[in-house]
């Protein structure tokens, strides 16, 4: 997005959570809000140069990405129910590296809180090596069997974050890197067998 | 007021006192943190009771809650909180200055204590010009 | 003539903001702050004048009749109070300037003080319990950015001190405050006068013990004072006088309206104030003569004096209230021109502590003076206001055989009067010990900026005022007297309002 | 009249002000206003003595009843005589004793004028306010007076004692009055005479009053301020304590006598002191070495001896007591006078240093003057001093049938035999008998005085032959003011010689004795040298005096030390202490039911989050956890508000409790997690009872205050402000509405509250642009003196 | 059904309480206090379906804002200086 | 109140409930912020439509939509910020007490700055 679509669209998002606020939806709160809303973005002037920043938007996959993402969230939480009712099943964590292909933070941001969000893993860490250069993860997985599938997962996530949000050039990026993968990454659908570590054996 | 939220707020004063009892600017500030709170207990609590979100026109007026001690408590809040971080500012500076937060005695009163130990007397001057006159007077 | 009830609160908060806009050009700010606190002077006088002719003069704070909005009312009690108030503000500004120290240093000051000067009269202005609230803590907020004002580390150790403690008792307030309003359904003071007498005895009794000793953290009653010697000696000089002078007063002209308006006889706790004032008084001119800091005795001084006015409220009788009004009013001028001599001195003999220094009486012979009548006054002596003070006090307090008070406040005020002498010996009399100082005093006198001089001459001035004008002084608070020993007309002018 | 008092107060506050330039002559200035007042007096004596006082009234503060009532009768005439005539005297001696200009003697001028003034002021008070008024301006000149010479340590030490002293008594004494006052129903002394009140709380009235007395006629035991008040210069201790001041006390009885004598212990008291100070201040006399303090002595003495006089409230007796009130201001402030010409010319007063002065003119007025006035004072024909003794021989002979009558006679002989003897002792030490030859000599040769100097005395003596040889004089003025005092009264006339009667008699037997006294000096002196010896675990006044310092000032920081310790804890301890556990017992006296116990289960819930968490912050010892507990608090509290129907303010304490943690979190990460130990100032069982006692108090309060609800009818506000809201304040939600509208004024006052909590707490965290030499911000104002004066190292 | 959430929802509450009592390092408290917050909200979620009231949903939205501000803030302590 | 929501309303809370019963009973940090991160933003969302179901405004379905949003925004961003936190200041430990079997991270980190 270029900040002349940025602005306007961060403008709307502070009127909306302005309204909101003010658990009113009425043009009054909704024109004072634009007016706050206005000043904030004139005075803060923010550039994106530090915050996260999302470099494009695509609809479609942005759903497909949200839903393999709620289905994972679902599953997450089964997960962490069953360790809750039998805990001590699986003593097996481990923090893991893996690492990121994509170079733009707000990318890394998406993933990283997908992670989380995911089952059995959490990330600790981003270790940034330098602008051009992709980040690195370090994940705490709760059932820790290897290191290959774990980065599978973390690619196939990666890889429909960057469908969804990412620019062409990281979508081919990313393409090349899925293709040189050995095994099944490719799946543009959820694939719930083939998940990382799914309850307890 | 039922005597479980009594109790609470009643609670919430005792542990704040006891916080508050300490030489730790921390500790005193959670203290007054647990008394406003439990201040604010007895607050919300002295309107007419339990009851809906006093918003006209969602419910029957009779079943609202009683607004004004939310507004008072609302007031009171904010206050508290504004003294708060203006104390915390305080001990900021007192541990830029101390590299503690420990209030400490007052030197000026220490000092008096000290010359209580001591038996010093506050009017020495007087008195000992006095007594030298005395005695200069019965030789 | 009612809505000129809010302008003593209003006019400084927007001299507060401007001054904040212009806090880059200092001569901006001081002729804001002292615009706005001139006008207070000349609304106070226009609303004493108007009020005492006639009518109480009530406004309902953004129209809101009772109980919806909030009751601003001027009484004669208030109204003397706003006079006095913006009288020592204005003066110690004045001074403050003059001194070139704080006020010169952070922008913060004189917006700050006005705030605090917004405080003090919303406390004297409102009629409602809450809001009272409110103001001691506008008034208060404003004293902890005044006294630390420059954070050195005496004052930030007592400034902790001090917020600590009056951020515990603002609690308290709170709690007395749900519990009142639990028991009465309303905070108006005006209505509650009407309902307190509704409740049974023991409650009654309760919310009048409870409301004295909450204004009496902030009056610096025993044995709640503890905070006052160790934190106002630490403020800046000017500073210092407005606290010393008003700040507590506050908490007495609280306690006197509370017992006055809101309880009935029955439920007023003469005995227990007599027993506070007593030791208040005696514990506080002891605390004074223990001192070797000038402003340290002073502080402690205070105190003691707020036993003065206590006593003269405990008797609940026209002559014993008319004193209590007369002491407040004469003991903030008085203690203000003390303070900002000490102020004077400090600066010209370069330390405040008595056994430091000496001989001022010859190197700065117009200080003596300043210093002597205000002393004088404090002390009792006739013919000054303290003397008129004392003897309406003693006066009052042998009308309702109430002896042993009498004997406590002729002993304190006799030590009290030592206290002075003592200051006055080791401050005017003698000379310094060390030869530096002793030099230092001796030189020139340029050092003392006019102005300071100036407005501690103003207030000295006022003192000497006081002396003369006592008569209709006393008249105007005996008037006062009866007022609030009649709070039916208090009520009346609040609700009849209403229809 | 009021314009003698305003000449005064304008002529004294002028030299003070501006007479540097004056000099010494400022003593000149001074004058004018008691010649004015001598001018005035005599004018007006002629319609006084006729019965026609003079009044002028100022009503000061008149529902207190204070008004300026003067009143010149012809007691007052006498009085006002006394005060300025020896003060125009003095005035002109002043010049003389100060021979060269001095810094301070303007000042001393100026404050002498203004003690003249206030002294006027005393003797022509018609009123017991204004006289009391008028009486605390003489403590205070007599103070600064005193303390004139003020880098001299004892001369401090002595105003202070001396406005300790007088102020104290006068304070008794203001109680006093008011009591009289009160029960008398005015304040007007002319009015009192009439119908003088009486009563239990007279009688207290008047011992109250009768101390202040005392304290200011240095009657015993409060005599010891008046010795050491003879550091003060001499004209101010011819004048203050000898001439008036001191007889401000003898005054005030005279007055009173006639209505109170009767009353209740008033003659006792009178009697017994009296008699006691004139005793012991002629015993004391008899051993000084120095000149000015025998006379100090005797002066005590003599006041003891008026106190005889006018305290027995018997006309006949008080008509001596104006006689010798006119008398001692004679003699004795001549006497001073000479102490103040041989202290000036020969540096010493010590009689063991003077060996006579030599035959210059000035030295032999001034051994005249001395043996005149000093036989006066003993008591000789044909002086002044005679009569006045004569006469209050005769009048105890004759009238002193009272209870304690005789022995105040007897009393009078002894003292006067006393009196005899230091008298001589004056005269032979000014004579130089005393000489030792061991001591330095320092009268011979001396400088004699000039006629300036010595002038004053002179015409003092005059007075005192002329007044002996010829009291016809004065006697009308003393008969008009014995009548005065005692309305109907009918005083025998004052004359020399009134026969061959029992008085002359004991007047021979007093000269007989006082000769034998003089003689026998030596084995006297080593008799009472020893008995003072054995006397010395008596304590004197002086050692009570010290005794009351030293113990106001250990009581002083005693009390000081343990009430104000400094310590937080503690003040905070006793604080909340107080305001709980004060009003516990009336609100529990109201709590005999209980509500009900829960209202919801919700409630069960939030209360335990509430109370583990604030045992958690008590007991954890990391500052963060105990912050984090109370943010467990905080959002429990939020959940409560929902629970109550509060959206607003769980809004606002969500907000709020995490803007609490951010600033905690910001200043605690600064402190050090691992602390120096610090006794706590409190132990912590009681930090345990403390709490609980707040706890239970709390409980107590809540639940009475909220029992005491149905006691009351009236609606509770909240519900007209819920039928307004929407009509009225144009709002749905009551809580905003109430907040921005109806009491949008706290509103207004809590948005400045956190403005200025806001601008303080930057000014206190915003370190300075300067940084260290490590590059560390500085932060300027700990730093920043500013540009005040650069103070000497020593006051740093 | 709500009074059964509630009940839940007090276990849970009970759950991070302990957390944030125990320990024992400071992370785990603010899980504990994180976890707190959560449930007080959802607690207060479900009060406003139970009383139908949309105006206590805005409390909501408050506090999920600025909790996120607490724990980022507590985060960065504890980065600094440790548990 | 339907019974769709109440069913919603029940599961969130019993997430809500379960991540409350993790934190009490996974033994190390990270396995406790997994339970603390994940069940009750879950339980928010749940909640959340069940309230939006029986409140039935659009007003309250859109501030609750944003509450949801931005949970599940700051939830994980909470939890990594913490567990960043913490790994930067506890020694690190094969076996010790997070149970970690394998850590990469520290391989990678030259030294510990505690």
């Amino acid at each position: 997005m270029t900040p002349s679509v940025r602005l306007p669209a961060l403008v709307i998002w502070l009127t909306l959570v302005w309204a909101l606020l003010w658990g009113d939806l009425g043009l009054a709160s909704l024109l004072s809000g634009l007016g706050i809303a206005v000043f904030v973005v004139l005075v803060a002037r923010p550039t994106g140069a530090h915050g996260i920043q999302i470099t494009s938007f695509h609809p479609a996959s942005a759903l497909a990405f949200l839903v393999y993402f709620v289905v994972q969230l679902v599953k997450s939480n089964l997960q962490v129910a069953w360790e809750v009712i039998t805990p001590w099943s699986n003593v097996n964590r481990a923090i893991v590296a893996v690492p990121l292909h994509v170079t733009t933070d707000g990318l890394a941001t998406v993933i990283g809180n997908a992670i989380t969000l995911t089952p059995g893993t959490l990330t600790v860490e981003v270790r940034s090596d330098g602008p051009d250069r992709p980040p690195v993860l370090y994940v705490h997985v709760l059932h820790f069997t290897d290191v290959d599938s774990l980065h599978r997962d973390v690619l196939r996530l990666e890889r429909l974050a960057v469908r969804a949000f990412g620019t062409k050039e990281q979508r081919s990026e990313l393409d090349r890197v899925v293709a040189e993968w050995p095994g099944r990454v490719a799946d543009d659908e959820p694939d719930s067998t083939s998940t990382i570590e799914g309850g307890a054996p | 007021m039922s005597v479980l939220l009594a109790f609470a707020a009643a609670f919430l004063f005792a542990t704040g006192t006891y916080l508050l009892l300490q030489r730790r600017l921390s500790r005193i500030l959670i203290g007054v943190g647990l008394i406003g709170h439990g201040s604010n207990i007895l607050l919300l609590t002295s309107g007419s009771g339990r009851g809906l979100a006093p918003i006209i026109g969602t419910a029957d007026p009779a079943a609202f809650a009683d607004p004004l001690p939310q507004a008072l408590a609302l007031t009171s809040i904010v206050i508290t909180f504004g003294v708060t971080a203006f104390l915390l500012a305080l001990g900021y500076r007192s541990w830029r200055i101390t590299h503690d937060d420990v209030v400490e005695d007052d030197v000026e009163d220490r000092f008096i204590a000290r010359r209580r130990d001591r038996d010093q007397l506050v009017a020495e001057e007087e008195i000992a010009e006095r007594e030298q006159a005395r005695d200069e007077d019965r030789r | 003539m009612s809505s000129f009830v809010a302008l003593p609160v209003i006019v400084p908060l927007l001299g507060a903001a401007l001054a904040v806009l212009t806090s880059p050009w200092r001569w901006a700010q001081r002729v804001i702050a002292l615009v706005a606190l001139s006008s207070n002077v000349a609304f106070s006088v226009a609303l004493l004048m108007s009020v005492d002719d006639g009518e109480m003069l009530v406004m309902q704070a953004g129209g809101w009749k009772v109980p919806l909005g909030i009751t601003l009312i001027v009484d004669r009690l208030s109204a003397v109070m706003l006079v006095v108030s913006s009288l020592v503000m204005l003066s110690v500004l004045v001074y403050a300037i003059g001194q070139g120290a704080e006020e010169s240093r952070y922008a913060a000051f004189n917006p700050v003080y006005l705030v605090l000067s917004a405080g003090v009269s919303a406390s004297f202005v409102t009629g409602d319990l809450f809001n009272l609230f409110v103001a001691f803590e506008m008034m208060l907020v404003a004293s902890y950015v005044l006294l630390t004002l420059g954070g050195r580390p005496g004052q930030v150790r007592s400034g902790m001190s001090y917020v600590v403690i009056s951020l515990v008792a603002s609690t308290f307030f709170i709690a007395a405050l749900a519990l009142i309003y639990s028991a009465t359904g309303t905070v108006n003071m005006a209505e509650l006068s009407e309902r307190i007498p509704e409740l049974s005895p023991g409650v009654r009794t309760g919310f009048s013990l409870l409301l004295i000793l909450v204004f009496g953290i902030k009056a610096g009653l025993f044995p709640l004072f503890f905070w006052l010697p160790d934190s106002y000696p630490t403020a800046p000089g000017a500073i210092t006088a407005v606290f010393a002078g008003l700040l507590t007063k506050v908490g007495v002209y609280a306690i006197i309206r509370s017992q006055t308006l809101l309880f009935p006889p029955d439920a007023q706790q003469g005995t227990f104030l007599l027993v506070l004032a007593g030791f208040t008084m005696v514990v506080g001119v002891l605390g004074a003569l223990a001192q070797d800091d000038l402003r340290r005795m002073l502080s402690f001084h205070i105190v003691s004096h707020i036993g003065y006015m206590i006593f003269g409220l405990a008797l609940f009788t026209i002559a014993g209230i008319a004193a209590a009004v007369f002491y407040v009013v004469h003991h903030i001028v008085v203690k203000t021109a003390l303070f900002l001599v000490a102020g004077l001195i400090e600066r010209r003999a370069g330390s405040d502590r008595l056994s430091r220094i000496g001989g001022l009486v010859r190197s700065a012979p117009m200080i003596a003076v300043l210093y002597a009548l205000p002393a004088l006054s404090i002390a009792g002596l006739p013919p000054f206001s303290g003397f008129v003070g004392k003897f309406a006090l003693v006066g009052s307090g042998i009308e309702s055989d109430e002896w042993a008070i009498v004997a406590v406040s002729l002993l304190v005020s006799l030590l009290t009067m030592y206290v002075m002498v003592r200051i006055w010996s080791g401050v005017f009399w003698g000379e310094a010990e060390d030869p530096a100082i002793a030099a230092w005093i001796e030189s020139d006198d340029s050092r003392v900026p006019r102005l300071m001089t100036g407005a501690a001459t103003a207030v000295v001035a006022l003192t000497v005022a006081l002396m003369v004008f006592a008569g209709p002084l006393y008249d105007y608070a005996q008037r006062t007297a009866a007022d609030l020993l009649a709070p039916d007309r208090y009520v009346e002018a609040v609700i009849g309002d209403n229809e | 009249m009021f314009f003698l008092l305003v000449l005064h107060l304008v002529v004294g506050i002028g030299i003070t002000a501006g007479g540097r330039a004056l000099g010494r002559q400022a003593f000149l200035v001074a004058a004018i206003a008691p010649l004015a007042t001598v001018v005035w007096a005599a004018s007006k004596a002629s319609s006084v003595l006729d019965d026609r006082p003079v009044t002028d009234s100022f009503a000061w503060v008149e529902q207190l009843g204070i008004s300026i009532d003067l009143r010149l009768d012809a007691f007052a005439l006498v009085m006002v005589a006394l005060v300025s005539g020896i003060g125009l005297l003095i005035c002109v001696y002043s010049l003389g004793y100060f021979s060269h200009d001095q810094p301070g003697q303007a000042r001393l001028a100026g404050i002498l004028t203004l003690f003249a003034g206030s002294m006027l002021g005393v003797v022509l008070s018609d009123h017991l306010i204004a006289l009391f008024i008028f009486w605390e301006l003489t403590s205070i000149t007599s103070f600064l007076l005193i303390g004139n010479g003020d880098t001299n340590a004892r001369a401090r030490a002595a105003a202070m004692q001396a406005i300790f002293i007088t102020g104290a008594g006068g304070l008794a004494m203001l109680a006093g009055l008011i009591i009289i006052g009160q029960a008398g129903g005015t304040y007007r002394i002319s009015e009192l005479v009439l119908d003088p009140p009486s009563g239990g709380a007279v009688n207290a009235g008047l011992v109250l009053v009768l101390i202040g007395a005392f304290t200011k006629s240095a009657q015993a035991p409060f005599s010891s301020w008046l010795p050491a008040a003879m550091v003060a210069p001499t004209p101010v201790s011819a004048y203050l304590h000898s001439a008036t001041m001191v007889k401000a006390g003898v005054y005030l009885v005279a007055r009173l006598a006639p209505m109170f004598a009767m009353t209740g212990s008033w003659r006792t008291l009178v009697l017994v002191v009296g008699a006691t100070t004139m005793l012991v201040g002629g015993l004391r006399a008899l051993r000084q070495h120095d000149l000015k303090l025998l006379l100090a002595y005797g002066t005590v003495s003599q006041l003891g001896f008026m106190m005889l006089l006018f305290g027995a409230g018997e006309y006949h007796i008080a008509e001596a007591g104006i006689v010798l009130i006119l008398a001692h201001g004679a003699f004795k402030a001549a006497l001073f006078m000479v102490v103040g010409i041989i202290d000036h010319e020969t540096g010493t007063r010590d009689i063991r240093e003077l060996h006579g002065f030599g035959s210059a003119t000035g030295w032999r007025v001034v051994k005249v003057v001395t043996v005149v006035s000093a036989a006066s004072m003993a008591g000789l024909p044909p002086l002044f001093g005679f009569i006045a003794k004569e006469k209050a021989l005769d009048g105890y002979l004759e009238h002193g049938d009272f209870a304690g009558g005789t022995a105040a006679l007897v009393v009078i002989v002894l003292a006067s035999i006393l009196t005899f003897a230091y008298s001589a002792r004056f005269v032979l030490g000014v004579l130089g008998v005393f000489g030792e030859p061991n001591r330095e000599v320092m009268s011979v040769g001396a400088h004699s005085p000039s006629v300036l100097f010595a002038g004053p005395a002179v015409v003092l003596s005059i007075a005192t032959v002329l007044f002996g040889l010829a009291p016809v004089l004065v006697d009308g003025v003393i008969e008009a003011a014995t009548i005065t005092l005692f309305p109907g009264s009918e005083p025998k006339p004052v004359e020399l010689f009134a026969g061959f009667n029992t008085a002359l008699l004991l007047s021979m037997v007093i000269i007989g004795c006082g000769v034998g006294l003089t003689l026998l000096r030596r084995p006297v002196a080593d008799v009472q040298s020893r008995a003072s010896a054995g006397l010395r675990a008596v304590p004197s006044t002086e050692q009570g005096y010290l005794a009351v310092l030293r113990s106001i000032s250990v009581v002083a920081t005693r009390v000081t030390a343990t009430v104000q310790n400094g310590s937080l804890p503690i003040y905070l301890a006793v604080i909340v202490l107080t305001v709980t556990l004060v009003p516990l017992a009336a609100f529990a006296s109201e709590l005999d039911e209980l509500p009900q116990f829960i209202e919801t289960p919700t409630h069960v819930a939030l209360v335990a989050v509430m109370i583990a968490a604030g045992l958690g912050a008590c007991i954890v010892r990391h500052r963060i956890a105990a912050a984090l507990m109370l943010g467990a608090v905080g959002y429990a509290m939020a959940g409560l508000y929902v629970a109550q129907g509060a959206p607003d303010l769980a809004l606002t304490q969500f907000s709020i409790e995490t803007l609490s943690t951010v600033l905690f979190v910001l200043v605690l990460r600064f402190l050090p997690r691992s602390w120096r130990h610090h006794a706590p100032a409190i132990a912590a069982p009681m930090r345990i009872a403390v709490a609980g006692a707040v706890g239970v108090a709390v409980f107590v309060f809540a639940l009475s205050a909220s029992n005491a609800r149905s006691d009351v009818d009236e609606p509770s506000m909240s519900e007209v402000m819920i039928e307004n809201s929407l009509p009225k304040g144009k709002g749905s939600n009551v809580v905003n509405v109430i907040l921005v509208d109806f009491r949008g004024w706290d509103t207004m006052g809590e948005i400045t509250v956190l403005l200025v909590a806001a601008i303080g707490a930057v000014s206190l965290a915003r370190p300075g642009r300067r940084r260290d030499e490590t590059g560390a911000p500085v932060f300027e104002e700990i730093l920043d003196v500013g540009d005040e004066p650069k103070l000497p190292e020593a006051l740093r | 059904m709500t009074a059964f959430a509630i009940v839940l929802l007090a276990i849970a509450a009970a759950g991070f309480l302990f957390r944030l009592l125990r320990g024992p390092s400071l992370s785990d408290r603010v899980v504990g206090i994180d976890g707190l917050q959560s449930v007080v909200v959802i607690a207060i979620i479900v009060s406003a379906a139970r009383s139908d009231s949309g105006i206590t949903v805005e409390t909501v939205l408050v506090a999920v804002l600025v909790g996120f501000v607490a724990t980022t803030a507590l985060s960065r302590f504890i980065e600094r200086r440790g548990n | 109140m339907n019974v769709v929501s109440g069913i919603f309303i029940v599961a969130g809370s019993a997430l809500a409930m379960i991540g409350g019963i993790g934190a009490v009973r996974f033994r190390d940090l990270y396995s406790r912020m997994h339970a603390a991160a994940k069940a009750p933003t879950l339980g928010l969302v749940l909640v959340s439509i069940g309230a939006a179901i029986a409140i039935d405004t659009l007003l309250a379905a859109t501030t609750l939509l944003l509450v949801v949003i931005l949970q599940l925004l700051s939830a994980p961003v909470g939890a990594h910020a913490l567990s960043r936190a913490s790994r930067r200041h506890t020694p690190v430990a094969l076996d010790g007490p997070d149970h970690l079997t394998r850590d990469e991270q520290a391989n990678d980190r030259p030294a510990d700055p505690a």
